[in-house]
């Protein structure tokens, strides 16, 4: 049943990496890398599971993390070309 | 300052939560860990009504059961189209109103918005939010401010 | 009670001390910092050399995991010597660096300077110190990286390219030497040298050791830049900070040719080196091109910052030639080469430096009539020239007289011809600074030029004068070099020819 | 009770793995990049949501549960922020949604 | 099985990555698109290195005298130290490249190199 | 776009709860392999998603770089320093066992301390470099 | 003072007025008293030995132990104590020559001219006094490297590329070769000792020839040709300078070392078995007549005698490989004689560039009536020179004459002979032109228009001395003999 998953897991991720590679903007490319990031997610927990290494949640838990940061990292430096720019209180990307 | 205790109150509980090893060392960890967090969140001036709203306490546990029954009716819908041979599908753009008085009123309505399939909000602003629907319909359901009004008793305004 | 733990202070001290350098974020402070700790170092080092002189080599087990499960610092005839090269030159260019690098590095970052410059420092001890073959790799890139961070503190923008450039090369050259150690330990299921040597024994026909030790070899023969991949030097030591320029020079290359010699002859043994691999065969012409290229090359250039960087090619070459002969006698001279090489160089750079303080430059045209308006920074430089020449009387000639002789007691006529002939090139070289900076007016646009600091011309004279002083008495220095130079061999030094 | 947990956990699984798929699909098929937003949503939503559940029904009253809890809390506060983001910073670029044509047009945009 | 499969093809992987890395870091252009071949070509060591781990299984003497609390997973905290000192070469290279741009206006190779020859 | 709500809003509720998680990485590390290293990634990335919300202006208040630095500092010397408590009291460098009574609560204790020491030194670092890199223009 | 410590502080003792001489360059007479004191002293330490060693004492001193084996050591032998002896009696002459040039020309960097030749001197005597090849070798590369600033004096472009050729046919020849050979020595005979016996009894007399010629182009001082080019190039340097490479030090020390190479590494006995040296007793003989060709076609005077010491040069050389007992009697006083006469010359040419600013022999009409001292001297240095008796000259004519026919080689008498014939060609003329009535004088009644007192006094001495030696010769000879009967 794992494995279902698993497969499952993996066809969502062979999709969304063709959505990567098809494009055709910039935001077609960035939203398929974000869904791949969360298919990798729930690939590591189901993994942590299929291998008894429940350690791996924590892996899953930093690499939604940083799936997260690198989308509002790579939008900002789209925008601006440069992640520092100041935002003030208003909170701006 | 309220909001601080009650921060680091909450982080201890995910601390324990979390932990599972309730020895004196870790235990005494996650105070000086929770009293860390909550100093520096103090220093990036995120604790406030936005950054840590208990004020909502159970009405938002109210609101929690009903955004996940709507989330799977929709994702139903959506996955329904998506699968259809004919990709029966309508794009819309439309604006609604939040009604919510604070920020964080309004950004929970954004974003329930984006997590209910069919409907991504693409704008907050002034109060408005533009919203892309996936079909007409959905946009029209959107429309009829069932959400907006739940939101709106959990922000206790209505 | 602290004597047992001499073979790790000696590389966690400064190790502590560049965090504090951080801390301090006093370009003084942390200056004093470096220095005290530079001469501790030394303190430690002349320690250790003068009790493995004595007696056996220092087993020191980190973390109380007796080797070969744990990391083993181990001191020998061979790297205690090294670690007293290294730990001199440190000590003597911290004198130096004080008013140099307030004059060439930007105010805010003098301590960060010092941070990396101690980093550097660990990482060059580090590696002549472990026992263990990744963590050798480990303080290799330690020093390298903090030695990429040195060299772009350069004034000049191509510091940056430099730095940019010696990176790449150099993180080649790491990346083939963790090839080896990988591979040399997927054979012998070890990382502690000693235990690796024991267990290759028998395997010299195993094509893992040799592809192992190949890699090794390479990414060895880049870090220390043995013709043709000296690509990275010129450039780094031309543009980097004087005091750095002359550091790296004196050191750098010089426990790479350390770490080979560990490979080549107490790990894998002459046996793989010499017999398998025809490392006899490829290294000599690969040295003998180095010294001429080299050589030819510096003639040409007008920056003397870079004149003595190819320079620095051509005499590795020497090294390195050395090396290959696997004979007492030629070991024997590259060890003493090693050595009196990094106090000359070190020493002529520092001259180098002085000037640069003042002039702001080290281009030939700008350095006429120098010899009246600095004549200790000068009379250093063209001590240290005649040292690089081979002239009796420096230490030059020493080393190049074992070289000729081993050559000769090969019976590689021709090589001993080729040795003698780049020495007719060094001297040219050198005499085109000598002439321009003695027997050339100074140019009148060139407001007066004083004297650098004593505290830059001291440290200066000390390292020159050293090489003067061994290349009058040899005794310490051929004396500890056949002693190491046996102990690679693994025979019995003997009296000298 | 263990073999309905199972049997329910399997199913969650199942189901939740179908809606991944399906949103991948969705991500592939859909014609634009507004609507693409949609299809991302239903394997971050329910695709994730169910996947999760399914593996702390396995888990039961466990520390492994409470950070499956936590990775789905995170991911339902994360995945719609950053579909907003972009889709936001997509509108702002000036990139213009494919609309339906007897669809109704906002009133003002 | 999946220790004989790895074995026979993992020196595959390793070489083809380190061919791959080794042709972008040394033909000239982006100074970036250099750094990425050099992780290109470090990364061909730590696949090296995962797959001994594998290969080799237990090699690794795991002792400890008196203490059984910890272990020794020596390719682990081999791999893991090799790429914190790749990840730090890294930071370090893209720091130059950063200042490099801003001493030069470009991170072109060959325009760096029209800059620098003497007028 | 000028303003962002829903980002800003976000980020203040998890940032936080992040930060929380890295130290309980951090302290629950010798449970699992490693801990220090993945406690300063999480608790660093912490500090960039503030930044790139709120700007590097103001995550520099907060975090002023000569601080980090210091950090970086700081930790490593932790790291160092326990090794050179162990040479004090009487054991080789980096021998923890001699830290406390107990061979076995000493190594703990030492592997607690170093971990500290990585990942403080691991958090800052990236901090700094993060510092560095952002802001300077493309 | 004992005959050892005197030989260990010899060479030191103008390395102390050396310095002392740079202390006092702010005060030229200051300065200049301690030259000539400093000469002196030397003279006399050097000749205190003379006794000790006619007697057959051999005093001897290390410096210091530079590798196993291997020192700076001295000691003091019959060849090196002839050497020592010219240089040091022959540095005073000079120093006064030096002064009288100097002030009259103004030159420049004086105090740094003063202290090259006295860092020189103490050159000269460590070749002279070198217990080994390689204290012999150091001392020589050193005296090459304190006469390049003399030879480059003027500063000029056209000093600097004749520098540039001094240094590098000197420095690379020494190091090529001579460096090698010694290397090779070393190799082969475990030691660089001087011994009366030689080295090379084990060598394979195949190679001897080869190492022998190493040995002498390595030697570029002793300028035997193709590696001659340095001397003539060297000219350009103040006339006192000339007088020290072509008199005083330095190409004495190249010849110096050829004979001692030749008596003490290869051993007399070992040259007259295995002859070694034919092919280059040719390329000797062949220097003597080509060098005395080209120099009878150099217009100006100075280049004319470069040219002529070449072709002295090779005397000694020749006599050296020879090495029969009247040929190495006739290369040593070679030496001795071709000092004292060469000195004479420059010190005339010098004079007349002072007094005249002639510096070609076709100009010189005129000059011996108003410089008839000058004149006087030339025409007794030139004699010596061509090897006339009464002149010291003769004498090592004769013996080299005499250790050609004993080696059964006419054909190097007739080398010898057809050489003198040439000295005269292009020596007498030059005394004979200048009595000729022409020039500025021409118009007015001749009337003495000498160089200053300091530079004509030392051209008499030296000329006078060319005349004593012709009559005492004895304690060099019997220094000499030495040499070959021990
Ligand atoms: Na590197
Ligand atoms: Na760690």
């Amino acid at each position: 049943m794992f494995s279902a998953a698993l497969v499952a897991i993996l066809v969502t991720m062979a999709l969304a990496l063709a959505r990567a590679l098809l494009g055709p903007t910039v935001y077609d490319r960035i939203l398929a890398v974000n869904m791949f990031g969360t298919a990798t997610v729930l690939l590591i927990a189901v993994l942590g599971f299929f291998t008894g290494r429940p350690d791996f949640l924590d892996i899953a838990l930093v690499y939604a993390l940083i799936n997260f940061i690198g989308t509002v990292a790579v939008l900002k430096f789209l925008r601006y070309g440069d992640l520092g720019r100041a935002g003030g209180k208003e909170g701006e990307i | 300052m309220a909001h601080a205790i009650s921060l680091a109150l909450v982080l201890y509980g995910l601390w324990l939560l979390l932990s599972g090893h309730y020895e004196p060392l870790l235990l005494g960890f996650g105070v000086l860990s929770c009293a860390l967090v909550v100093a520096i969140a103090l220093r990036m001036d995120v604790v406030d009504k936005e950054g840590h709203p208990v004020h909502l306490g159970w009405r938002a546990l109210a609101y929690w059961p009903w955004l996940l029954l709507e989330i799977a009716k929709s994702n139903i819908d959506v996955a329904r189209r998506v699968l259809h041979p004919a990709l029966p599908i309508s794009p819309t753009l439309v604006r609604v109103k939040a009604s919510q008085s604070s920020d964080l009123g309004q950004v929970i309505y954004a974003n329930s918005i984006t997590l209910t399939p069919g409907t991504v909000s693409i704008e907050l602003e002034d109060g408005m939010i533009d919203v892309h629907a996936l079909t007409g319909e959905t946009a029209a359901a959107l429309e009829a401010g069932e959400m907006n009004r739940r939101i709106l008793a959990m922000m206790g305004e209505a | 009670m602290i004597t047992p733990h001499l073979p790790v202070l000696q590389v966690v001290l400064p190790l502590l001390a560049a965090p504090v350098c951080v801390l301090l974020r006093n370009g003084r402070l942390a200056w004093l910092l470096a220095l005290v700790v530079g001469w501790v170092s030394l303190l430690i080092a002349v320690l250790l050399l003068v009790r493995v002189l004595d007696g056996p080599p220092l087993s020191y087990a980190i973390g109380g995991w007796a080797p070969p499960w744990g990391i083993e610092y181990r001191i020998d005839r061979l790297n205690a010597f090294l670690l007293v090269i290294v730990a001199t030159i440190d000590a003597v260019v911290l004198v130096y660096a004080r008013a140099s690098v307030e004059r060439e590095i930007d105010p805010d970052r003098v301590y960060l300077f010092y941070a990396a410059f101690l980093l550097c420092f660990t990482g060059l001890l580090g590696i002549a110190a472990t026992g263990d073959a990744f963590n050798l790799f480990v303080f290799l890139e330690i020093s390298s990286l903090s030695s990429y961070a040195l060299i772009a503190m350069g004034r000049d923008r191509r510091a940056l390219t430099a730095a940019y450039q010696y990176l790449i090369m150099g993180t080649i050259g790491a990346t083939f030497i963790l090839i080896g150690v990988g591979l040399a330990y997927m054979v012998t299921g070890t990382l502690n040298m000693a235990d690796m040597a024991d267990r290759l024994v028998g395997l010299t026909g195993n094509r893992t050791v040799r592809v192992a030790f190949a890699f090794l070899t390479v990414g060895l023969s880049l870090k220390l830049a043995l013709f043709p991949l000296h690509l990275w030097l010129p450039n780094a030591y031309a543009y980097a900070p004087s005091t750095v320029t002359a550091f790296l020079a004196a050191t750098a290359t010089k426990v790479s040719v350390y770490a080979l010699l560990r490979f080549t002859f107490s790990i894998f043994g002459a046996d793989v080196a010499f017999e398998v691999l025809p490392l006899d065969l490829i290294l000599p012409p690969l040295a003998i091109l180095a010294m001429f290229v080299g050589s030819l090359v510096a003639i040409f250039q007008d920056d003397v910052k870079r004149m003595l960087a190819y320079s620095s090619v051509a005499q590795i070459g020497y090294i390195v030639l050395g090396i290959s002969f696997a004979s007492l006698d030629g070991l024997t001279a590259g060890i003493v080469h090693l050595f009196n090489h990094a106090l000359t160089k070190g020493g002529l750079f520092l001259a180098l430096g002085c000037v640069f303080y003042r002039l702001g430059s080290v281009r030939l045209e700008d350095m006429r009539g120098l010899g009246r308006r600095m004549p200790l920074a000068m009379a250093a430089f063209v001590a240290g020239g005649l040292g690089l020449i081979g002239v009796p009387l420096t230490a030059g000639f020493v080393s190049k007289w074992y070289l000729v002789v081993a050559a000769l007691e090969n019976g590689w006529w021709p090589v001993a011809v080729l040795v003698l002939a780049s020495s007719l090139l060094a001297l040219v070289y050198v005499w085109r600074v000598v002439e321009v900076v003695y027997f050339q007016p100074a140019p009148r646009e060139r407001g007066e030029v004083r004297e650098a600091p004593l505290s830059m011309v001291l440290p200066t004279w000390v390292l020159i004068g050293a090489s003067v002083y061994f290349g009058v008495d040899t005794s310490v220095t051929v004396g500890v070099a056949r002693a190491a130079a046996a102990l690679l061999l693994q025979v019995t030094p003997g009296a000298g020819p | 009770m263990g073999v309905v947990v199972d049997l329910a956990s399997w199913a969650l699984l199942l189901v939740g793995s179908a809606f991944a798929v399906t949103g991948g699909i969705g991500v592939v098929r859909l014609p634009d990049f507004y609507t693409r937003l949609h299809g991302a949503g239903v394997t971050d939503t329910l695709g994730a949501g169910l996947i999760l559940a399914g593996l702390m029904l396995q888990a039961g009253f466990t520390l492994v549960t409470v950070k499956l809890i936590l990775i789905l809390v995170f991911v339902f506060f994360t995945g719609p922020t950053a579909t907003h983001a972009l889709a936001k910073a997509a509108m702002g670029s000036g990139l213009k949604p494919l609309l339906h044509p007897e669809g109704r047009r906002p009133s003002n945009i | 099985m999946i220790g004989d499969a790895l074995g026979l093809y993992n020196y595959w992987i390793v070489i083809v990555l380190m061919m791959v890395g080794f042709y972008v870091v040394i033909s000239r252009g982006n100074l970036v698109k250099k750094i990425v071949g050099l992780n290109i070509f470090q990364t061909s060591v730590f696949v090296l290195y995962i797959s001994m781990g594998w290969v080799e299984g237990g090699t690794a003497p795991i002792l400890a005298p008196g203490v059984e609390l910890y272990s020794n997973p020596l390719p682990h905290v081999l791999i893991l130290t090799a790429i914190v000192v790749g990840v730090a070469t890294t930071a370090l290279g893209l720091a130059l490249v950063v200042r490099i741009r801003e001493a030069y206006g470009t991170i072109e190779e060959d325009e760096i190199h029209r800059q620098d020859e003497p007028t | 776009m000028r303003h962002h709500v829903v980002l800003r809003v976000v980020a203040k509720l998890l940032i936080p709860l992040i930060l929380l998680f890295a130290l309980y990485v951090q302290f629950h590390g010798d449970y699992g392999p490693g801990g220090g290293f993945q406690a300063g990634v999480i608790f660093a990335s912490a500090f960039i998603l503030y930044a790139i919300i709120f700007g590097l202006p103001i995550a520099r208040q907060v975090a002023r770089p000569g601080v980090v630095r210091a950090l970086v500092a700081l930790g490593l010397l932790l790291y160092a320093g326990v090794g050179v408590a162990g040479l004090l009291l009487g054991g080789n460098y980096l021998d923890y066992s001699v830290l406390a009574a107990n061979p076995v609560s000493g190594q703990h204790l030492g592997i607690l301390l170093v971990e500290f020491g990585v990942g403080t030194t691991v958090a800052a670092v990236m901090v700094a470099i993060f510092f560095s890199f952002a802001g300077r223009g493309r | 003072m004992s005959p050892e410590t005197t030989v260990a502080a010899a060479p030191l003792l103008p390395l102390v007025g050396a310095v002392l001489i740079w202390l006092a360059g702010r005060r030229p007479n200051l300065r200049e008293g301690v030259t000539l004191v400093t000469a002196g002293l030397l003279f006399l330490a050097v000749a205190s030995l003379l006794p000790t060693v006619l007697a057959g004492g051999r005093p001897a001193a290390v410096w210091l132990e530079l590798l196993p084996g291997l020192a700076i050591a001295f000691r003091v032998e019959p060849l090196g104590m002839l050497f020592a002896l010219v240089a040091s009696l022959l540095w005073i002459p000079n120093s006064v020559y030096s002064i009288g040039y100097m002030r009259a020309h103004r030159e420049e960097h004086q105090t740094r001219f003063y202290v090259c030749f006295a860092v020189a001197l103490a050159c000269a005597v460590g070749v002279a006094f070198a217990a080994n090849l390689l204290t012999l070798f150091l001392f020589y590369e050193m005296l090459t490297l304190s006469t390049y600033p003399l030879v480059t004096h003027a500063g000029t472009q056209a000093a600097m590329r004749s520098g540039r050729l001094y240094l590098g046919i000197l420095i690379g020849t020494s190091i090529g070769f001579f460096l090698l050979a010694i290397l090779w020595t070393y190799a082969a005979a475990g030691t660089l000792d001087f011994r009366p016996e030689g080295l090379l009894g084990g060598v394979d007399p195949g190679l001897l020839p080869v190492l022998l010629a190493l040995y002498v182009f390595g030697i570029g001082k002793a300028a035997v040709m193709p590696f001659h080019r340095w001397l003539p190039a060297a000219m350009v340097a103040p006339t006192p300078v000339s007088a020290l490479l072509h008199a005083v030090a330095v190409v004495k020390a190249g010849v110096f070392a050829v004979l001692k190479v030749v008596v003490y590494v290869f051993g007399l006995d070992l040259m007259q078995a295995a002859h070694p040296g034919d092919w280059l007793i040719w390329l000797a003989a062949f220097t003597i007549l080509a060098a005395s060709l080209v120099a009878l076609g150099k217009d100006n005077l100075k280049a004319r005698l470069a040219y002529s010491t070449i072709s002295q040069l090779s005397y000694v050389v020749l006599g050296a490989l020879l090495a029969t007992t009247a040929g190495i009697v006739g290369g040593g006083m070679q030496i001795l004689m071709h000092a004292f006469g060469k000195i004479t010359l420059f010190f005339c040419a010098g004079a007349i560039i002072i007094a005249t600013h002639k510096e070609n022999v076709s100009e010189m009409r005129g000059v011996g009536r108003t410089m008839p001292f000058t004149m006087f001297a030339f025409l007794l240095g030139s004699l010596s020179v061509i090897g006339l008796p009464p002149f010291g000259g003769s004498w090592s004519k004769w013996y080299l004459m005499l250790g050609a026919l004993d080696a059964g080689r006419l054909a190097l008498v007739a080398v010898l002979m057809a050489s003198s014939l040439l000295n005269i060609a292009y020596l007498l003329p030059v005394v004979v032109r200048s009595y000729f009535p022409g020039g500025e004088a021409a118009a007015s009644p001749a009337r003495l228009a000498e160089a200053p007192l300091a530079c004509v006094v030392p051209a008499l001495f030296t000329g006078a001395a060319c005349l004593a030696l012709f009559l005492y010769p004895d304690p060099f000879y019997r220094l000499l003999l030495q040499l070959v009967a021990p």
